[in-house]
């Protein structure tokens, strides 16, 4: 080989200036934190240490099932079923408490883990399309839920309700969990071959089942991560407000999941997955629904202001795009 | 007719267009010509409205005109013909060929029945013979290419310019395309025309614009230019320097003695291959040959498990290969470099490290855990030898130039320490120093005992660079080229040959 | 190099053979077999499917949510999603019973104009602004939710359509002993075929779902034809609304939740790829019947736990969906 | 109740006891409507057959015992069929319930309406077929003895006065109040917003509403939204909650936040599920006004009647009891 006359590989200038493009890439956290700096002006009794705690606490479900929403929409999916698995997760717990709180627990996230099974077999091996195939769970989902779990029931036993409100060193075990949960899937998501596959996959499929990787384990797999995820969150949702819903537990889930990893940054044109965007995304929404409440604004209002505060939120962060012609 | 002045562009740090002046006169074509990452394509798309330039004008008819969009740029009359094929692969061949000015009934509707006759005549006329009706994405590249082109010469225009768009087609094809370029010049249109097979240039240019690193180093008549000032003037170095023997960078014949490490035996596919036999020894390169469409990708890629096959074997080192599995291929040591690089090979949003990465990550990781530092090393390697050109190992690949992409890819492939090669069109739209290397890595490889496929639709690629040429023809092996009956002429009659019989058989 | 060979000589083809064609229509078809299937298996099943009220009732309940079908169909084929169209359909539902209290026109043209002009700015947005339509019509979702309850009083006040109104006839009339509704939604739908596959716009559709980037150097009106399907489509689910008013007489706040998906997996079940760039008008009308369907069979049984009916539609749609899917590939063989 | 998902650890009306306590009318008004008034035909309950359309789904305690009731009722009358079909909480399926049933051959149709608007098309559809339809738990806006027989049913109004009143007593006169709404568009929430704050204004200035918010009838938003609420107004001392689940959703938060639910933060609320009057025994809720469910006897004894020849009145109106601290242990039982 010809030795190469090379011209030295030109680094990218990393612009450490706050301009347009740093508020591009981190939107979610700029919305976030005037989000934040406006509640602390303008929000009667917000700085407290138990308001800060308890959006922490609110957060948790949301953003467990966002993590799991974030990997499979890095695959170019989408899982609509979430909040019907929560369903069946907290469902089952009344059921199987007599053996204790480990096998309810366990049981639980098993079943979030087959339905996971289902949705990642039916994209990935059998071809249909994510957001079909997961309806089709959420709605037999909801039901089995209902089924099983009949009427609204209340769960006394001590395990549940420690894991639901206790707390170590006055974290409350839940927030641990997500944090241990967003920790985990952050390091999965950079450091792994499993999570190097998952952005190939959503880039390029084709490209990727050519580079040999195996995209259909791939996928089922995080069909089933997200699953198992869904239903952590339906438990930690029962056991801290002590009952089991099957009706109405995790009801629209799937769409804050989804508007929390958008939020985010992720693309749901998939290819590319943000952790801590989606964490800050979740954090966003619940923000935003605290401060709702807070000023006790009416529900018709709240909604026509949550919708303009999402979009102006994405708009940070994806608005300017075009303008790089 | 159509100028630019001191047209500068860059992507972040990236200068890809520095000052560029250029001018195309009316009836002329006009050669664009650089290395892989001069500048082409990106001064092609600023004068088309994809981009707007950060600096510098242009004028067109002497009016100084700003695009704002690809539409600007075609209701004003020029029609382009972009690198990479697009086209949209889920519509049928006529709808793309007509969209956005189908042919209109009395009431105003779609004429289907007119836009696919018309579409048919018109491809016909560029010598394909293909279902206008099929959806694009069914054809092989070479097709998609000549429907851009049909495409952009059914719209009357001023300007016509094409990237690249002879990097997938056969001699025949491109000896209509260059009719079809003659005609319209013929007509005052005024063509550019960018090819990285140099000698197409004289055949068909009267004038050549030369860009290196972004900037304008020539520009002249073409036929005052020689090959060897031309690369002179693209690689910026002395003519003594670039001075060399040989169209291609190949060496000489191969020790084949042993026996093949790659059989594939009676390799059906529906609609595309009737038993397709062939052997590949270990240091052979195997050319194979054909007309657009006559599966030679199809068998590389059947070989590769990656296109299902009905039935046919393939064995690699004497052992079997689970058939459509393309894990099982790659593990058994087959790698192939697919023709479509953007539909199936690159994944545009994934930096050029992870790209190249891509199918060595299990070798390359331990405990699930991707080993970085090795990672890197192996990279920088690659982003070495293969001179890849880019911003660092982090660039996204969306990012390079089109032959940057296919040295990622071919990076990619190589990691993978293949025992064989499939190497479908290798050297589409490198440059001639890249293409150079490629053939001589090619040559290496070989050397080194590795079993190479090459498919090209450069005949001399052929010709120099395997030793045996197995020419098919509609999915069927229909002759070979052994060592000494191995000639240009040799081909081209097999080619033709095959080609008459064919049309023997349609009538 | 290039000797020439030989002249070119015209060699192009325009036709697929019958069979192909036939393989194509039943692979993308694969929902009107189902359909077909469906509907004769209940009709041998159960006595009073098969009876003209009740195919009848199936036409007219699915005529609200095949008009709504029909702009999401050419939202999904562009590659985006509507999200807002359950709110909107409710709220065309609302400002059509109101306005019916002054005038019919207003009750026709109040609801179509708020909702395409809602359609509009999420096609604005989504086109010029570049945010995923996922997003900006979730947003558009909770506004149009939020709106309805604003001129609601919270949901408190359910307006009524004026008895002896022309507006109830609207949907409440029949021509031939078939209801206007279906009629229209025929029309509509021949129409919407018209349009997809017989105009430069349906192709554009299309090719935007296909390919964006390509469809842009093509130098097709990408902006334009993506805001246009997003009023469309708003339009239509407001129109949805409207007939529905007409049919209950009343402008009902707490209709269209979850409408959303439903119409999604219609038009998904007629086999127009999420992703887009491909499909057919008469498969989301496929698609929306055989919810309807579905939905009526189920009823059929009888005191079915509603529960049941649910894990049995949910079962029923992956039954259906994994069906096509094998169908699509047996085709291919 | 409407919307009121209920809770309870065993079946509703457990140990065969079919009426729980039975409902007690508590007046009628209107006109009074005969089966010539309404141009019905003569017929024998027990060679009819009836359709029952639900409006929500059973697992809600209240819709549960609804639906029970019915069909125990029926069996006892002894009806030759019993139709059961279940809206889940959409109007058109409720429509095209009801036209399913009539081309089922429904004589008689008790409707639980899923709004009291709109279900025109299914009431001509009836009217049509001369089949009578008995509206019961919620009022639809129709002509009364032409589109529909009557209406059985509690009065929303009533029951958020009651609640005002129950929640003066609780707190001695004195507190700032927390409303958890039910789903917004909902009738069952705006007569219980309307009749509490109606009595609140006209009898009660030392009751300051500080905040209202929707918890859509679910016990987990019950909690959050009063979570919030109560960091948000620190000083609240009260919380009226439109149905039980919200109710013991806010027993949670309080608890969660450090007080006493019960003593510090007093919580009154609608429906009378076996779990928030345990929760009155446990000191946790103060009052819960009842919304009783069991319609079961008093609809077929209406159909009987008007089959008789009486004439039905417009309105029959139930009087719910009132769950309190001094009544609750022993009533526990009559809790559904
Ligand atoms: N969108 C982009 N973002 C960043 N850099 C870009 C972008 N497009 C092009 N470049 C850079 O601009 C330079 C010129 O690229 P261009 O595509 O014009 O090269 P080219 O001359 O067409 O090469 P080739 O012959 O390989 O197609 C390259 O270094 C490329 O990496
Ligand atoms: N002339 C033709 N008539 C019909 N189909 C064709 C024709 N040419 C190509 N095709 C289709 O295009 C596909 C591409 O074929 P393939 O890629 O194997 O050809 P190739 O010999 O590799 O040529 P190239 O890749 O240069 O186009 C084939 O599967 C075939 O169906
Ligand atoms: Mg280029
Ligand atoms: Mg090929």
């Amino acid at each position: 080989m010809r030795t190469p006359a090379e011209t030295p590989p030109k680094r990218r200038t990393r612009p450490r200036r706050i301009d347009a493009d740093w508020i591009r890439r981190n939107g979610v956290y700029v919305a976030l934190v005037l989000l934040l700096a406006i509640n602390v002006v303008f929000t009667d009794n917000f700085v407290s240490e138990g308001t800060l705690r308890l959006q922490l606490i609110q957060v948790v479900p949301v953003l467990i099932v966002a993590i799991g929403m974030a990997l499979v929409i890095g695959t170019e999916g989408i899982d609509l079923s979430v909040g019907a698995v929560m369903a069946i997760a907290a469902a089952l717990i009344p059921l199987y408490i007599g053996y204790g709180t480990l096998v309810a627990v366990l049981v639980a996230v098993l079943a979030g883990a087959i339905s996971g099974l289902l949705a990642g077999t039916l994209v990935g091996r059998v071809g249909v399309q994510p957001i079909i195939a997961t309806l089709g769970i959420m709605v037999a989902g909801r039901g089995l839920a209902n089924l099983f779990g009949g009427e609204i029931k209340s769960i006394r036993d001590p395990g549940i309700v420690e894991l639901g409100s206790g707390s170590v060193l006055g974290i409350p075990y839940v927030v641990l969990i997500a944090a241990a949960v967003a920790a985990g899937a952050w390091f999965l998501v950079r450091r792994s071959t499993y999570g190097r596959r998952l952005v190939a996959i959503g880039g390029n499929k084709r490209a990727a089942e050519l580079a040999g990787l195996p995209v259909r384990r791939v996928l089922v797999t995080t069909y089933v991560l997200c699953g198992l995820l869904a239903a952590l969150a339906g438990v930690l949702l029962a056991a801290r407000s002590q009952a089991s819903d099957p009706t109405k537990l995790g009801l629209l889930m799937e769409l804050s999941a989804i508007t929390a990893v958008v939020l985010g940054g992720t693309p749901l044109s998939g290819g590319q997955v943000r952790i801590a965007g989606t964490v800050a995304g979740a954090l966003l929404l619940q923000l935003i629904t605290a401060t709702l409440i807070f000023h006790d604004i009416p529900d018709s209002t709240a909604q026509i202001a949550q919708a303009v505060i999402v979009v102006a939120a994405v708009y940070v962060q994806l608005g300017r795009k075009k303008a790089r012609r | 007719m159509l100028e630019t002045e001191g047209v500068t562009k860059s992507f972040g740090g990236v200068h890809a267009l520095r000052g560029v002046d250029f001018s195309l006169a009316q009836g002329e074509i006009h050669a664009l010509v650089g290395e892989n990452g001069a500048g082409k394509s990106t001064l092609i798309k600023v004068l088309t409205g994809v981009y707007r330039p950060d600096e510098g004008t242009i004028r067109f008819d002497g009016r100084e005109v700003s695009f704002h969009r690809p539409a600007d740029a075609q209701r004003a009359g020029i029609s382009t013909i972009y690198q990479e094929v697009n086209l949209v692969p889920l519509l049928s061949v006529a709808r793309n060929i007509f969209l956005g000015r189908e042919p209109r009934t009395r009431l105003g509707l779609v004429d289907v029945a007119a836009m696919n006759r018309r579409a048919a005549e018109l491809v016909g006329s560029l010598g394909i013979d293909i279902d206008v009706t099929a959806d694009l994405g069914t054809l092989g590249l070479g097709i998609q290419q000549m429907v851009a082109l049909a495409r952009a010469v059914s719209v009357d225009s001023r300007v016509v310019i094409m990237d690249e768009p002879t990097s997938s087609l056969e001699a025949k094809e491109v000896a209509t395309l260059f009719d079809v370029a003659r005609t319209l010049a013929a007509r005052g249109v005024g063509l550019v025309f960018v090819s990285h097979r140099l000698d197409e240039l004289w055949q068909l240019c009267d004038r050549v614009t030369v860009l290196r690193d972004g900037r304008r180093v020539h520009s002249g008549s073409m036929a005052e230019l020689d090959r060897l000032g031309l690369i002179a003037h693209m690689l910026g170095r002395e003519v003594a320097e670039v001075a060399r023997e040989g169209a291609t960078e190949f060496g000489d014949t191969h020790r084949r003695d042993q026996e093949p490490v790659l059989t594939a035996h009676g390799l059906q596919v529906r609609n595309r291959l009737h038993g397709v036999d062939l052997a590949v020894r270990p240091g052979e390169v195997l050319g194979l040959g054909g007309l657009l469409g006559s599966g030679r990708s199809e068998t590389v890629k059947a070989v590769y498990g990656a296109l299902p096959v009905r039935s046919g074997s393939v064995h690699v080192g004497g052992r079997p290969v689970r058939p459509n599995s393309v894990p099982h291929a790659l593990r058994a040591g087959v790698a192939l470099l697919s023709e479509d690089r953007k539909a199936e090979g690159i994944i545009a949003d994934l930096s050029v490290r992870d790209n190249i990465a891509l199918a060595v990550l299990p070798r390359f990781s331990r405990g699930g855990l991707v080993a970085e530092k090795r990672i890197d090393a192996l990279v920088e390697t690659f982003v070495r030898r293969l001179r890849i050109k880019a911003a660092s190992p982090q660039q996204k690949v969306r990012e390079l130039s089109g032959g940057n992409q296919q040295k990622v890819l071919i990076a990619r492939w190589l990691c993978t320490e293949p025992k064989v090669f499939l190497l479908d069109e290798p050297t589409r739209g490198i440059d001639v120093g890249a293409k150079a290397e490629v053939q001589a890595l090619i040559d290496e490889l070989a050397e080194q005992g590795l079993a190479v496929v090459l498919i090209s639709s450069e005949m001399d690629e052929l010709v120099e660079g395997a030793d045996r040429v197995v020419v098919l023809r509609d999915g069927a092996v229909s002759g070979e080229l052994s060592e000494d009956r191995k000639t240009s002429a040799a081909l081209l009659a097999a080619l033709a040959g095959a080609a008459a019989e064919e049309e023997g058989g349609d009538e | 190099m290039t000797t020439a060979l030989e002249s070119p000589r015209p060699r192009g083809r325009s036709g697929a053979s019958g069979r192909a064609r036939l393989a194509r229509l039943a692979q993308r078809q694969g929902a009107l077999v189902i359909l077909a299937l469906v509907v004769l298996v209940a009709t041998f099943t159960f006595d009073s499917f098969g009876t003209a009220g009740n195919l009848e009732n199936i036409a007219l309940q699915a005529s609200f949510l095949a008009v709504v079908a029909l702009g999401m169909t050419f939202v999904i084929m562009s590659g985006g999603i509507d999200l807002s169209v359950g709110s909107v359909f409710a709220l065309g539902g609302v400002l059509a019973a109101w306005g019916a209290g002054h005038g019919t026109w207003v009750a026709l043209l109040l609801p179509l104009g708020v909702c395409g002009l809602i359609g509009l700015v999420q096609g604005l947005v989504i086109a010029r602004g570049g945010l995923p339509p996922f997003i900006v019509t979730l947003a558009g979702l909770l506004f149009a939710r939020g709106l309805l309850l604003l001129i609601s009083d919270e949901g408190a006040t359910t307006y009524k359509v004026p008895p002896g109104s022309a507006f109830r006839e609207l949907a409440q009339g029949s021509f031939l002993g078939i209801g206007y509704p279906v009629w229209i939604v025929a029309v509509a739908f021949a129409a919407g075929g018209l349009v997809l596959h017989r105009t430069s716009y349906g192709s554009t559709v299309l090719a935007i779902g296909g390919q964006e980037d390509a469809a842009d150097l093509m130098g097709l009106a990408v902006l334009r034809t993506k805001v246009i399907a997003y009023t469309a489509s708003g339009m239509l689910a407001g129109f949805g609304g409207l007939l529905m008013a007409s049919y209950t007489s009343s402008g009902v706040t707490i209709l269209g939740v979850g409408t959303e998906l439903e119409v999604i997996a219609a038009v998904v079940l007629g086999g127009t790829l999420l992703t887009g760039g491909a499909g057919t008008v008469l498969g989301s009308l496929v698609g929306v019947l055989l919810l309807q369907v579905i939905r009526n069979v189920i009823n059929q049984i009888g005191s079915l736990d509603s529960n049941w009916q649910a894990v049995i539609s949910g079962t029923i749609l992956l039954v259906v969906v994994t069906l096509q899917r094998w169908l699509a590939t047996v085709q291919r063989e | 109740g409407c919307t009121n998902p209920g809770t309870s650890e065993q079946p509703a009306g457990a140990g065969g006891n079919s009426g729980g306590d039975g409902q007690v009318v508590k007046e009628s008004s209107g006109e009074g409507c005969t089966m010539q008034d309404y141009g019905a035909e003569k017929l024998d309950l027990s060679e009819a057959v009836v359709g029952f359309s639900q409006s929500e789904p059973d697992t809600a305690a209240f819709r549960a015992a609804e639906t029970k009731s019915i069909r125990e009722a029926a069996k006892e009358t002894g009806v030759k069929k019993l139709l059961v079909t279940n809206a889940n909480n959409e109007l058109p399926k409720q429509i095209a319930d009801i036209q399913n049933m009539l081309n089922q051959g429904a004589d008689f149709l008790i409707v639980a309406p899923v709004n009291s608007d709109g279900l025109d098309p299914a009431l001509a559809a009836a009217k049509q077929k001369g089949v009578p339809v008995l509206t019961i738990d919620r009022k639809v806006t129709n002509t009364h003895c032409d589109d529909y027989l009557a209406f059985l049913g509690s009065d929303f109004y009533e029951q958020g006065k009651r609640a005002a009143d129950a929640l003066n007593e609780s707190t001695g006169g004195e507190a700032k109040v927390a409303i958890l709404l039910g789903s917004s568009g909902n009738n069952v929430t705006e007569d219980r917003n309307a009749g509490f704050k109606d009595q609140v204004k006209a009898q009660y200035p030392g009751l300051e509403i500080v905040a209202e918010q929707t918890a859509n009838f679910a016990r987990d938003e019950g909690q959050a939204v009063a979570e919030q609420l109560l960091q948000s107004n620190p000083d609240i001392t009260a919380i009226y909650a439109h149905n039980d689940e919200m109710a013991l959703g806010a027993v949670t938060a309080v608890q969660a936040a450090g007080k006493q639910p019960g003593e510090d933060i007093k919580i009154v609320s609608i429906d009378g599920t076996r779990n928030a009057v345990q929760a009155i025994v446990d000191g946790q809720i103060n009052a819960v006004i009842e919304s009783n469910p069991r319609f079961g006897p008093l609809a077929f004894e209406t159909a009987e009647k008007f089959y008789a020849g009486e004439a039905i009145p417009e309105n029959v109106i139930i009087s719910d009891d009132e769950y309190n601290r001094d009544n609750a242990e022993a009533n526990l039982g009559n809790a559904f």
